[in-house]
């Protein structure tokens, strides 16, 4: 019996979810590695000046990195004793594995980012105002989203593959550097820094939602070729 | 032990090639002599404007080649038979077109030592260009990655359709972000063209020329790989005959 | 649903790592029904064998058909109805093995019903469910793979070494089991080196020999 | 160096994960050139015994002695003369056979001949010895780990399911292997599901279960 | 018959770096990866005066990414089929598997730093004078074989632990803010960027020194024991 993309997506986003929960891993360990990430940035940089005007771009820079990691950690968990064969074998419909693990990275990428955005907010003093949140969780939204498609594709694209674990940041690297810059500038329009006003964020969030458009679409389609040996 | 027969070699090129290798040779040395000896000197930048012989072509060449491989990748895909050698065809020009990106970078970064005094500024257009090269530098490596040929032209035709989305990107990175970089002159929205009749002469034919060694440098290194191709099938064929001496004894 | 008697039917076929034929010429088939027992020396291409009819390594020469349908051109449309149980166990070690079998279940549509059965019919019992897969012993995790793979249900049942690990009872377990799926309808190929015992169960023997069929008995 | 003729010594021993008794007081020696099977259900506690009689996991209440030295105490001066084969194969896959061995030999001061012996002992000839260990069958692979654990010469050998994934030939170069070691001084544990085979080739039988001895035979 | 130390350690080393040859992981995947970690700062920093004054520190948290990679990778090589145990279970001098794993890491760091200064160099217009050198070929070898025992120390630590790949980065990360601080601050001085001059840069390079004697001295004294179960 066949069973339904959405059911096989509930089904592989559960599981995964119920891994993380048992792991721990986004909490012990991703955030505050991300934290650090940010910290380490402001020792590289060295200037409260310089901090303040960047620390949204910190914020997805930071994202980036945990992207990495919970993409690597989340096809590990798939390829560590063959599963991923088995689902291959047992003709599980790819477009719900890309959805369902695609929506487990979202979940986690989001919780990371509100924490993210609130230190950013308390530890730079940066500004929110009602149109600006209203952007910001826009942006936040078509950005995960994008970030969750497009990790979940090369996620399988490496799977299996020998040296994964290096190849993965790799190709994500250039892929992503469009999320992070739009991100970056429409979280700044978002926190009025550096002068922009809130409004010239939007066509920033547009970028973002054509780029997990994109991503989202390809990874449906490409998917179960992808994961074929 | 046998040894299977290898197809005699005679070299890799036919009569096309060899008319696509004239033809380059001929464009490109005129792109040399004309854009070292009868152009003439920028008003603002002298001499180094020749370097836009080199730069500006290599540029679109490798766009040209990025599509090809978009293209010929994409055919791969939606094509019944999938065919390899539409894999082959992409591969080799994802190759060239890294090259010439490599020296659209170099020379580049020589012409901005000379007129903004640096080798490299964070500027959109280069940045862009960086990213771009380094995608198909991924773009190889997931081709290197091993596994069946077919899985490796599965892989790499997927990441081939999603880079060739970047040029626009850094077509547009000038336009997009203000730019310390030259706009679009020659490919300017509006169509007119700005440039003087030589030098718009010499870039032209140093567009063709770059160009149709393009198409000269793939259609031999496909070629090769195709016969790399025949070559591991005649391997395969030994490694069969060692196997059956195996199993029998 | 057309119903051939010869479920798995390859003639001449190789299969290749990069360049290292691990199946140089097979032929081999296996009709509805059937418990074929695959034998052979370490390395002799066993395992490439049921990969090979799982559609998960690519037939490069030679035809290869699995439940009539060619699996160089269509490999997606058999593969529900077919199962492995290859050397790995295809778990996800952080969850237990109820939660394991409920994924399976989900993915595949069986029942609660269906699902219970299975972990009945591999000895594990309700303290033994509730355990996650990272701390069980080496035999416990093949039991509960043993499980996911019962609760498929598929008409193609490829086991690779099913016996290794297991106890005597799992053992007798999983024969029994192999054996009423056979009579009840499925086709089953089994390579194992327990060869008295996997004789016992199957009805025919082929034996590989780097990378061919050196004989049928 | 002192020869006691008992030479692994656990009384009452108690082993733990976490909070979980995997041995749950377990009495058992073994003597000098002795070959002992260990034999129980799955999850009675095998592995978890050798790998205690190794010292990677610590004896929490009881005692356990081996070679003389009591293991909660000095883990470090027995290491080098205990040799173990796990489950795992701990081979390094990016390396050929070759190159694996003889790290082995390396790192425990085997010679040249001992090397190319212990390969030759479980038949890796050449070609197959020149092959990297992620290309090669479960079978093969198994090969290699046992041509390590020959190469390292210990006193005490503990063999988890050595006869797992070995084909006919294989199993009896171990056993062979395992009896000249033991009629040269090596004292032997085998865990093994392969009941018949492992008791014409040990002396003693120890069943365990759910992390008791419950006979010796 | 025990063997010596640094019989063990050289045959560990050779291990590693052969395996390292064999999958070209560094060259291939790791050091493309740091050259884009170095571009993505830039991006997001997206200053050109900020840039040039932070060169140095961009190589070296470039570096420490890597290093995170590396050591993940090189203790992925032991536990991964159990070789980590057989070791163990076999007496092999844990001091000699330190040094040599320490000595695999410090050659593949110190191949990646030097192209990635050269790339500094190069990209941030950096200049360099004979003294300016001395000072950093002696910065980059007590820096690196700090971070070489750091990351051989952690990596034993955490080898077999589950979340592993992401508990390293973790515990490593507050550990190396020293290296990358002083490192990029005798950086710093070698190419006299801030205004600063040369010999203000042998301090830091004296704490790199401390920092390596350290931790080379505190994992030969307690490797043994983190291996162990
Ligand atoms: C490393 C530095 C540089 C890089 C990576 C770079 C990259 C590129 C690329 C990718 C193009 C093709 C643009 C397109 O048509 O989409 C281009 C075109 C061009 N570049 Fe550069 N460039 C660099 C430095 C310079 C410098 C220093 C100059 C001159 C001051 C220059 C002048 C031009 C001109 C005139 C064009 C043709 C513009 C057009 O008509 O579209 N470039 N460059
Ligand atoms: N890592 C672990 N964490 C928690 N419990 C474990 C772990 N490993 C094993 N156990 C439990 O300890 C008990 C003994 O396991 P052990 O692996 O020693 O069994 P075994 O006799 O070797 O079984 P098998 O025949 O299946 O290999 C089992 O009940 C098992 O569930
Ligand atoms: N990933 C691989 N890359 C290259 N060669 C491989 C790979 N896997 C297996 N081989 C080779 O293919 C041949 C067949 O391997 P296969 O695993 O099918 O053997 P098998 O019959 O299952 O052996 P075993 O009884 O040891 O499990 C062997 O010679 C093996 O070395
Ligand atoms: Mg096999
Ligand atoms: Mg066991």
């Amino acid at each position: 019996m066949t069973m339904s993309v959405s059911r096989i997506a509930q089904a592989v986003a559960v599981k995964d979810l119920r891994i993380e929960l048992r792991s721990r891993i986004v909490t012990n360990q991703v955030l505050p590695f991300s934290g650090l990430v940010m910290v380490m940035f402001a020792f590289a940089l060295d200037s409260d000046d310089v901090l303040q005007g960047v620390a949204g771009g910190l914020v997805w820079l930071a994202t980036i990195f945990s992207l990495f990691i919970l993409v690597q950690r989340s096809f590990a968990i798939e390829v560590s004793d063959g599963a991923l064969d088995s689902l291959r074998v047992a003709g599980v419909n790819p477009q719900g594995i890309f959805l369902g693990k695609s929506i487990s990275l979202f979940v986690q990428l989001i919780a990371l980012e509100v924490v993210l955005l609130l230190t950013a907010v308390v530890l730079y003093r940066v500004s929110l105002g009602g149109a600006g949140l209203v952007l910001l969780v826009t942006c936040v939204v078509s950005a995960t989203a994008g970030l969750a498609f497009v990790g979940t594709l090369y996620g399988g694209l490496t799977a299996g593959a020998r040296g994964r674990e290096t190849l993965l940041p790799l190709l994500l690297l250039p892929v992503v550097a469009p999320v992070l810059i739009s991100a970056t500038r429409a979280t700044e329009a978002a926190f009025t820094s550096n002068g922009v006003t809130v409004s010239e964020g939007w066509p920033w969030v547009a970028v973002l939602a054509v780029f997990a458009a994109v991503f989202g679409l390809g990874g449906l389609l490409s998917f179960g070729s992808l994961i074929e040996e | 032990m046998t040894t299977t027969e290898l197809p005699a070699i005679k070299g890799v090129g036919t009569q096309a090639t060899r008319l696509y290798g004239v033809l380059a040779l001929v464009a490109l040395g005129w792109v040399f002599v004309g854009g070292l000896f009868f152009t003439p000197e920028d008003v603002v930048q002298g001499d180094a404007v020749r370097i836009m012989y080199v730069h500006v072509p290599t540029a679109w060449t490798a766009y040209l080649a990025f599509i090809v491989t978009g293209v010929a990748s994409a055919c791969w895909l939606l094509g019944k038979k999938h065919s390899m050698g539409f894999d082959r065809v992409a591969g080799a020009s994802a190759e060239v077109g890294v090259a010439f990106m490599a020296l659209t970078l170099i020379s580049g970064s020589l012409w901005g030592r000379i007129t903004w005094g640096t080798f490299w500024v964070w500027d959109p257009r280069l940045t862009t260009t960086a990213f771009l090269f380094v995608t198909y530098l991924g773009y190889l490596a997931v081709r290197g990655l091993g596994g069946s040929p077919q899985q490796r032209a599965r892989r790499s035709s997927v990441v081939a359709l999603l880079a060739v989305l970047e040029i626009p990107l850094v077509h547009f990175s000038v336009v997009l972000w203000r730019s310390l970089h030259q706009e679009a002159s020659v490919l300017s929205p509006d169509g007119d063209i700005k440039m003087d009749g030589i030098m718009l002469f010499t870039l032209l034919f140093g567009v063709f020329g770059f160009s149709v060694l393009f198409a000269w440098l793939v259609s031999h290194r496909q070629r090769i790989m195709a016969m790399h191709d025949a070559q591991r099938a005649s391997a395969l064929e030994v490694a069969m005959v060692d196997r059956l001496q195996e199993a029998s004894s | 649903m057309m119903q051939p008697t010869r479920v798995i039917d390859f003639v001449d076929a190789v299969a290749v790592y990069n360049d290292y034929p691990a199946l140089a010429g097979v032929t081999f088939s296996v009709d509805r029904q059937e418990i074929v027992l695959l034998q052979g020396p370490n390395g002799a291409g066993k395992t490439t064998l049921l990969r090979a009819c799982a559609g998960l390594i690519p037939v490069v020469r030679g035809s290869a058909h699995v439940l009539g349908v060619d699996i160089a051109i269509d490999r997606e449309s058999i593969r529900e109805r077919v199962g492995l149980l290859g050397h790995q166990n295809g778990l996800f070690a952080e969850l237990t093995i109820a939660e394991n079998v409920d994924f399976w279940s989900t993915v595949v549509g069986a029942t609660r019903a269906e699902r219970d059965a299975a972990m009945q019919r591999m000895s594990i019992d309700g303290k033994l469910a509730n355990r996650r897969v990272s701390e069980l012993s080496a035999g416990q995790k093949r039991r509960c793979a043993l499980a996911c793979l019962v609760v498929r249900r598929a008409e193609i049942w490829l086991l690779d070494e099913p016996h290794a690990g297991l106890d005597a009872k799992g053992r007798d377990e999983i024969d029994l089991i192999l054996k009423e799926a056979a009579s009840a309808g499925a086709t089953i190929v089994v390579a194992s080196h327990e060869v008295e015992r996997a004789q016992q169960l199957a009805s025919r023997t082929v034996s590989l020999v780097a990378g061919h069929v050196r004989g049928v008995s």
